[in-house]
């Protein structure tokens, strides 16, 4: 019993789907259950979904639960309303992108003083704005993000060429609008910063 | 001050009578090693923390400290930091005047007409000092509540369809110039976050030489597959100029066969 | 059963917490079941949950399926990285506008005896623990910082109160100094000779 809802857990917890062998990797070494007693559990996991709204699948990486697609038309409903708005944390990660590409996560921290959240990355890459084109090679080999096609078309950009320099961007007055000006120089956080 | 001498005069006689009993040790937390104390120092959120540790350490009641103790060890403290040179918060320093006046006006004798009315010179202190100690104990009280992606983690099953409308907000070049603005004075601040003023074009070019190598099959890719006639002599600038810069970034190799032959341009791989 | 596998599938798709309305919303208006209704089968979810490996639990911002923190340690090794440690400034900086809201920077500083970084103040904003809710009506109208639904989601609580209650403050009852015998050694004339 505990075997299998440690298998369902994992299952349930990871965002991606599983193969036996990352299932298997949940246990220590001396209660590492069999490969057979791995997939046994799986197909007992799947009978108990029989009569519930999920179901355990196998795809090409391994198993992950999915909603059934009977109930796929109620549950999409869910992201029909209103958009989210971007943060500020979103908007100047994207701006570094697309000033400093090609960037590692590392170096957008660095710009902006505050760690970077997967989540907005992620969005980005979502979004088709940002995508990954190849690896810094450095311990970590971390990812190098640019921005895409998607990004300048958006934006109704030619290049990035047409994006003002980074020389006369401090100097440019973008937006006459007090707030946003006494905003600017000294980095108090205002409301509009928040996400 | 002198710090040896000090501590001899100190250890000799008794240290102090605290609540009634002499004191003839130096606490042992006092000294630190030289080396030990930036992390030490850093180890402390604050004046209030060091005084708070200080009266832990020894056991001592937080509403009745002995000021005049506690700012003789804290003074030395800041003594110890100053000879090493550390540079020391000017919260320390506050702190150092605030317990030094206490202590000066605990050392007046006072008139009896003051008596009622006049507060005790500790009393804001330790309402500091007790106030701070209660956030800190949240604070931890927080740090051990459960976290979710710590101690819990969401259960979710994926949702597959071909396509949801997921709705995307709109914005504006504008807001992220804006954005970008805002990152560059703030970075400004600080002159090690220097940012680089290279041209855009550039940059761009280096992120399609890198697409480019990723998705080619081949090994090497000759310069001239950067840029095309089209884009003219200040294509092929661009493109040198951008293969020069992931050169230095150590993200490609370059590899010309010999002199005046074309440049052949490969990823690193480790 | 029907209604009670859309909710629940809902649930499982959904990677926030779900209120009663959000998941009535999920249904056509003519069939769109009443919040008793949609409560009655909450309740009903939480129960075949029992023996399972997951929960359903209420949080500030509505329900979510987590899994059983008794399953954490296994579930924990699906991720190479450590999960952040705070720091204690953070913490504390946090703890202050959590028992203090609405607070001000400097009602923070003054609790703690220190600057307030304003990266502590960013990084807060960006987890989306703390949000500005206003201005205080004092000279430079400095921001007014509160949690947010998002701070009690993640902490799993569901209101305010349910945070661990603010030790009390003591009385002050100043005995007459107790350590007039100090002996100062530094030529600093002592209490004995003083009083």
């Amino acid at each position: 019993m505990e075997l299998k809802n440690i298998i369902e857990a994992s299952l349930f917890a990871a965002n991606e789907p599983l193969s036996i062998v990352e299932l298997q990797g949940v246990f220590l070494l001396e209660d590492r259950p069999d490969k057979h007693v791995v997939r046994e559990l799986i197909k007992e996991i799947q009978e108990d979904c029989l009569p519930r709204s999920i179901e355990l699948v196998e795809v090409a990486s391994g198993y992950r639960f999915q909603v059934k697609s009977i109930y796929s038309s109620w549950v999409a409903r869910l992201w029909e309303e209103k958009p989210v708005k971007y943060g500020r944390a979103l908007l100047e990660t994207l701006a570094i992108i697309a000033y400093q590409q090609p960037a590692t996560r590392g170096e957008i921290e660095d710009v902006r003083g505050v760690a970077v959240s997967t989540n907005i990355i992620r969005t980005l890459q979502e979004r088709e704005w940002v995508r990954v084109i190849g690896h810094k090679e450095v311990p970590g080999r971390p990812a190098l993000y640019a921005t895409t096609k998607e990004f300048l078309d958006y934006f109704n950009l030619q290049t990035l060429a047409d994006l003002p320099p980074l020389a006369t961007l401090l100097d440019i007055d973008l937006q006459p609008s007090t707030d946003v000006q006494l905003n600017l120089g000294d980095g108090t956080p205002t409301d509009k910063e928040v996400i | 001050m002198d710090n040896s001498s000090n501590h001899e005069v100190l250890i000799q006689q008794p240290l102090a009578l605290v609540e009634g009993k002499p004191y003839k040790d130096l606490p042992e937390d006092l000294y630190i090693p030289p080396d030990a104390l930036e992390v030490f120092l850093e180890t402390f959120e604050g004046p209030l923390d060091l005084l708070l540790y200080l009266i832990k350490h020894q056991n001592l009641d937080i509403l009745d400290i002995p000021v005049l103790k506690i700012t003789q060890q804290y003074i030395e403290y800041i003594n110890l930091m100053q000879n090493l040179r550390m540079e020391l918060a000017a919260e320390y320093l506050v702190m150092a005047a605030m317990l030094a006046e206490i202590k000066s006006r605990m050392l007046l004798p006072k008139k009896a007409d003051d008596l009622e009315d006049e507060e005790d010179p500790r009393a804001e202190l330790i309402r500091k000092l007790q106030e701070y100690e209660r956030f800190k104990r949240a604070a931890d009280d927080i740090d051990a509540m459960p976290r979710l992606y710590r101690d819990n983690y969401l259960a979710t099953a994926k949702l597959v369809i071909d396509k949801i409308d997921k709705p995307v907000p709109d914005i504006e070049l504008e807001t992220i110039l804006l954005a970008f603005q805002d990152v560059l004075r703030r970075a400004e601040k600080f002159s090690h976050h220097q940012i680089q003023r290279e041209v855009l074009s550039v940059r761009e070019r280096m992120s399609t030489i890198l697409l480019v190598l990723g998705e080619s099959t081949e090994e090497f890719l000759g310069f001239h597959s950067f840029f095309t006639a089209k884009e003219g002599r200040g294509g092929a600038v661009v493109t040198f100029l951008a293969i020069l810069e992931l050169c230095k970034e150590g993200l490609i190799e370059v590899i010309q066969g010999e002199p005046l032959s074309d440049v052949w341009i490969k990823p690193v791989i480790e």
